[in-house]
């Protein structure tokens, strides 16, 4: 199913600043979109407002090319996982999973055998067989997580909401889950959308991302595009670290790792000085000194680093490969 | 709201149920001190009637403090009729909610009174403090019981009685009346708002030496909690507490009781209702159908009656009970 | 669908249970509590400062809120400490005596007034003690304070248990590691926080105790001017034919007990916000 | 220290002698201002026996008293119950101007003296009050008979349950309802699925504590009664009248009775408590 959010303007009572403010954007059917900001960037407030839980001031939601605006939550066929999963504590796993088939309307419910077998099958799917009986105060957070997906998918949703999937869990299941959640989509190819502040989450896992900022999208594309070509400061500064240079011209944005290191006075290098070097892991973090005045970071392979045989106090050049300005 | 609307209608149909009214059912609406007496009675007038070829007749009693009892019956308490400590609080009846016209009193002879009562003292036994009349009451270091005049129809004969002393001690004094009376009340711990509690406090309680009471509270007391352990003074002079009868007519005939209610009032003054009074402490207006033994128990003593002394009950309460009468303003200066 | 447009409402029922709500409210409580004003504006402005500055009516409101504060004090501090036992120690029956605690929610107030007017008077169990002491408890303005004291024990105990169940350890271990001692570690780190808490419960305990009628006027005595409290005014008002009067007195109580109640309810929201309860 | 051993982590700094002072301490005011009051009230009715004991509870007015009270009781508890219900989802579920306000009137009857929650019945319905001639005039009684016990009884109780509920469903917030209704409930299937499994033990908890009050109410009940005997006598009424008889052990067995029924309540509270405790219910 298509989405097409037209021109959408949120503003809650008490707040001078509309929580989202006209945003424009489409996702196309069995797309993976990443609705990536800060936060209080307006990206929860859109999410809820697709699945019926906000209402909008203006603007228009459409499934389909239809608008849903009259149409109650209840009807949208959305399948919403909550930031902390929201499971209902004084039910099953099987019963939770089995919940949205259940409350049918009496005509179109699956019998109660359908119903545990759709469960089951589910539950499979997200990998927790033999967890049917537990409760969910006996589950880990990834478990839960799990969980809440399946219950989401049981109801077979037209589109698939997730509100920070992964934001209450630790680095190791996060990276799992994630790439489960990839796999999953490209199994069931449902229209899925999900918030995240967590910029490699969205470059790594969605089809496209769209950059979120109080209340106004800054741009939606693929995630090689975003981070290639982004539109606005914003885009370039959220993704990756980013070293801003005045020029003449005005500010341009260097991303540390286009900044490489050569023997001083090289061609087309400006002259700078190593003040700090911080090793993380495989990289290293060279903080520079510009004889033209200002700091950047420069972030190579620390065995690259070691081969210049530069050190602090070193006098350097910075080869700057490529800037982007606006 | 399916789930509320079951609920509303189930309190609804539970509601609507009426109390259970039987054949021919008489509500009587009594003071407190009236209980034991009225059991007996009513058993007896339904024999009574049924002899003399009536229904099955049962009287639903109800009993409180006399004010208290008057008032439920002018905000719609049914009763067919009222028995209570004094005339004021019949006379309430009918002025406020008009159920029986202005001369009630009249209706029965002896001003509607069948039995009456006086008041007498009770002491712990042996009388340690030596209370023999009106004024060891006043007497620092006494402690006295009453209830409320306020709320209690025995407290008002109480205050009355002591007032009556009083007058007749001083000269008719005004000042020393009330300076007496006032001592009175300084020897005073407790009001209790009726008299079953007054004498509840002094009997289980032990408070204070003496207990201003009704005649037949003083004895049953005595009778039902320890002879060994109270004894009744009776002072030189006291008041004729008269508590009158009456049938409410306008629901005695919305009932289509009277006959039965007025029967029943009739039947008080019988024989077998004075007996009966005689029996449970009450003086009977006709001493000679009293069992010999019963009539043995009262006392004679010098009585003066409302009438003569203070006029009617309107005047009466006017003059001593309302707010800011002489009651309270004796109270203020204790 | 303006309404709708205006004030999203994602869960069902909105209508039906305010509707419910306030046309349940608006029978049981609100119609039957208008006949109080409505009956006291039968009065003209003399009569009303007749009343109002009554040096009786005076005094016996005057005794009930005396008594009421009294007893609410002293139940702020038994409640927060029966809650801090309760929920930090174990104990045999510790489960019953938690159970007792609603006793008197539970109890008739009358069996309740007996019961205490039993014990505290000069011949009963506990009034036979005190009175070598010279104390006298029963028929005296203490009485009262005894009644209302049993009467508002469970609320500050029920608003603070949860409290303190729901207490961060860590706080406390906190201020430990700051080098607090046990009281201060009590009084300046759990008490701010539970403070909300023992404030509700005293202003409920109050308010409660206030317009308590059965258990007190057993054990009060009841003279005017000395043990006399507000609603046994009322109820002889009541018996005096005096409506409007006893409106009166009942308009001062009911006013009282609603800015009692709205001020432990912005309390409420006020501590929500502050500490997020 | 197993008798008084902490049942959480105690407050770093606390002695054991703190604690066994501060114990001692709460029982002496549990032993005084309850235990000794709830003595004496079974004391007295066991005063001469076993068999007056009973003999009291026999008695045919007792046992009109006794089912009169259970019946006042269950219709407070049910239509409170169904107002509790109400008055919680739209308190907790919804944002609307004046909730304080209406969460105030919901309390007030907590602080209206039972004297003035009895007088304003009067005032309503009494011969002279506002509505009570038409009622007359029209057959229907409701001050001084049955319908006039359960108002007053329904007005006293009216927030035990709407008090439990409103703080629990605050405190679960709105999430699970919101969940539930992703995933297409109705509005009765949210309730009774989802909110209801939520809060079933407050709300059993407030059931159980108005039913008790429901029982246990004198003053109010007592304005509208008119204390018919063995017709609009509930247990509190009769033990007043019994007492007032002098028949002191039947007046007690009654009020024991009384206290027999709230203590039960109350262990079955608690029970439901130890229940909750475990984990994974």
């Amino acid at each position: 199913m298509r989405i097409d959010i037209v021109n959408a303007v949120k503003t809650f009572k008490g707040s001078e600043r509309p929580a989202i403010n006209g945003i424009d954007m489409t996702v196309g059917d069995g797309e993976l979109v990443a609705l990536l900001g800060p936060s209080g960037s307006g990206k929860t407030t859109l999410l809820r407002a697709i699945a019926g839980l906000e209402t909008l001031e203006a603007g228009e939601i459409r499934f389909d090319g239809v608008n849903v605006a009259g149409r109650d939550t209840r009807d949208r066929n959305v399948g919403f996982v909550f930031q902390h999963y929201a499971l209902f504590r004084t039910m099953t796993v099987l019963d939770n999973v089995g919940f949205g088939l259940s409350v049918r309307p009496r005509a179109s419910r699956p019998s109660k055998a359908e119903i545990r077998a759709r469960a089951r099958e589910l539950i499979r799917l997200v990998q927790l067989e033999g967890y049917e009986e537990r409760f969910p105060a006996q589950l880990s957070g990834g478990q839960r997580q799990r969980v809440a997906l399946a219950r989401a998918l049981a109801i077979d949703p037209a589109v698939l909401l997730l509100d920070e999937p992964f934001g209450a869990l630790d680095a190791k299941v996060r990276k799992d889950l994630r790439r489960w959640l990839r796999e999953l989509h490209d199994r069931t190819g449902h229209t899925t959308l999900f918030v995240t502040h967590d910029q490699e989450e969205a470059l790594e896992l969605a089809d496209r991302v769209a950059v979120i900022n109080a209340g106004r999208l800054e741009q939606i594309a693929p995630p090689a595009e975003l981070y290639a070509r982004p539109a606005t400061p914003f885009v370039c500064e959220f993704l990756g670290s980013v070293n801003r240079l005045a020029t003449p011209a005005g500010a341009v944005y260097v991303r540390a790792h286009e900044i490489e290191l050569v023997p001083p006075g090289t061609p087309e290098a400006r002259a700078a000085i190593v003040v700090a070097v911080r090793a993380a892991g495989p990289r290293v973090h060279v903080e520079l000194e510009l004889a033209e005045g200002g700091r950047v970071e420069a972030e190579l392979l620390a065995e690259d680093f070691a081969a210049t045989g530069f050190t602090a106090g070193s006098a350097v050049g910075a080869a700057i490969r490529r800037t982007h300005a606006f | 709201m399916r789930f509320a609307r079951i609920w509303f209608l189930a309190a609804v149909l539970a509601l609507s149920v009426p109390p259970a009214r039987a054949e021919t059912a008489l509500l009587n609406v009594s003071y407190d001190p009236t209980r034991e007496f009225y059991k007996e009675f009513n058993t007896a007038f339904a024999a009574h009637w049924k002899r003399a070829g009536g229904d099955a007749v049962r009287v639903t009693m109800s009993h409180g403090g006399s004010g208290r009892q008057s008032r439920a019956v002018i905000d719609g308490l049914e009763a067919d009729v009222v028995t209570l400590a004094l005339g004021y609080d019949i006379d309430a009846i009918a002025d406020i909610r008009k159920s029986l016209p202005a001369d009630w009193q009249t209706r029965q002879p002896n001003a509607s009174a069948p039995y009456t009562s006086t008041i007498v003292f009770l002491v712990r036994k042996g009388n340690p403090k030596g209370i023999r009349d009106w004024g060891d009451l006043a007497k620092p270091g006494i402690g006295v019981i009453t209830p409320n005049p306020k709320t209690s129809g025995g407290a008002r004969w109480n205050f009355l009685a002591a007032w009556a002393w009083a007058e007749d001690s001083f000269a008719r004094d005004d000042a020393k009346v009330r300076d007496y009376m006032a001592a009175l009340f300084r020897n005073v711990p407790v009001l209790d708002t009726g008299a079953r509690g007054a004498t509840t406090t002094f009997v289980r309680r032990g408070l204070g030496d003496v207990l201003l009471s009704w005649e037949n509270e003083a004895y049953l007391a005595q009778q039902e909690l320890g002879r060994d352990q109270f004894e009744i003074v009776v002072p030189s002079m006291s008041i004729l507490a008269q508590p009158p009868v009456a049938l409410i007519d306008a629901n005695a005939d919305k009932h289509g009781t009277r006959k039965v209610a007025e029967a029943y009032l009739d039947y008080l003054y019988a024989p077998e209702g004075q007996r009966l009074a005689a029996k449970h402490f009450y003086r009977p207006i006709h001493p000679e159908f009293a069992d010999p033994a019963d009539a043995r128990r009262f006392p004679k003593l010098k009585l003066v009656t409302l009438q003569e002394r203070f006029g009617d009950w309107r005047a009466t309460q006017a003059r001593f009970f309302t707010d800011g009468a002489i009651f309270d303003q004796i109270f203020a200066k204790r | 669908m303006f309404a709708r447009a205006a004030s999203p409402r994602v869960i069902p029922g909105f209508g039906p249970t305010l509707g419910f709500t306030l046309a349940y409210l608006s029978l049981v409580v609100l119609l039957p509590l208008a006949m109080i004003p409505l009956k006291a504006l039968g009065l003209s402005g003399a009569e009303v400062l007749a009343i109002v500055t009554d040096a009786r009516t005076l005094h016996a409101i005057g005794l009930s809120f005396g008594a009421a504060l009294a007893a609410a004090a002293v139940n702020a501090v038994l409640g927060t400490l029966l809650a801090w036992v309760l929920v930090r120690y174990d104990f045999p029956a510790r489960r019953l005596v938690d159970a007792l605690i609603d006793l008197p929610f539970a109890l008739p107030t009358a069996v309740a007034g007996i019961s205490l007017a039993a014990l505290y008077a000069p011949n009963g169990w506990i009034g036979e003690r005190l009175a070598p002491l010279g104390l006298k408890v029963a028929y005296t303005p203490l009485g009262i304070v005894v009644a209302l004291i049993f009467v508002g024990l469970p609320f500050v105990v029920r608003t603070v248990e949860p409290v303190l169940e729901a207490l961060d350890a860590e706080v406390e271990e906190a201020a430990a590691t700051l080098g607090a001692s046990w009281f201060a570690g009590f009084r300046r780190v759990v008490l701010p926080l539970i403070g909300p808490a023992v404030l509700t419960g005293f202003a409920m305990a109050l308010a409660r105790g206030i317009g308590e009628y059965g258990s007190v006027i057993f054990i009060a005595g009841n003279l005017p001017m000395v043990s006399e409290i507000a609603p046994l005014l009322i109820a002889i008002r009541l018996e005096e034919y005096n409506d409007a009067a006893a409106a009166m007195i009942a308009l001062l109580m009911l006013a009282a007990a609603f800015a009692l109640l709205l001020t432990i309810n912005l309390l409420q929201a006020w501590a929500r916000r502050r500490i997020g309860g | 220290m197993t008798l008084l051993a902490p049942r959480r982590s105690p407050l770093v700094g606390e002695s054991a002698t703190t604690r066994r002072v501060l114990l001692a301490l709460a029982l002496a005011a549990i032993g005084l201002f309850l235990l000794l009051p709830l003595a004496t009230v079974f004391a007295e009715a066991l005063s001469k026996g076993w068999g007056a004991y009973f003999e009291g509870l026999a008695d045919p007015d007792a046992r009109a008293a006794i089912r009169l009270t259970l019946l006042v009781a269950a219709i407070s508890v049910a239509v409170n119950f169904a107002f509790g219900i109400a008055a919680a989802w739209a308190v907790t579920k919804f944002d609307f101007p004046g909730k304080s306000l209406l969460v105030t009137f919901i309390d007030l009857p907590f602080s209206v003296s039972p004297v003035i929650a009895g007088l304003i019945y009067v005032l309503l319905f009494g011969a002279h009050g506002l509505i009570g001639p038409w009622l007359i005039a029209h057959g229907v009684e409701v001050i001084f008979a049955v319908p006039g016990i359960v108002l007053a009884t329904v007005f006293v109780t009216l927030p035990f349950v709407a008090r439990e509920l409103i703080p629990t469903m605050e405190m679960l917030g709105r999430g699970d309802e919101e969940v539930a209704r992703t995933l297409g409930a109705s509005g009765w299937q949210i309730f009774f699925r989802v909110t209801l499994p939520n809060v079933k033990w407050a709300a059993l908890y407030g059931v159980l504590l108005c039913n008790a009050r429901a029982m246990g109410e004198f003053g109010a009940v007592s304005v509208v009664s008119g204390h018919l005997r063995g017709q609009t006598d509930t247990m509190p009424l009769h033990i007043e009248i019994l007492y007032n008889e002098y028949n002191f052990v039947a007046a007690f067995a009654v009020a024991s009775l009384l206290a027999l029924m709230a203590l039960f309540t109350l262990a079955l509270k608690s029970a439901l408590e130890a229940v909750t405790e475990n984990p994974g219910r």
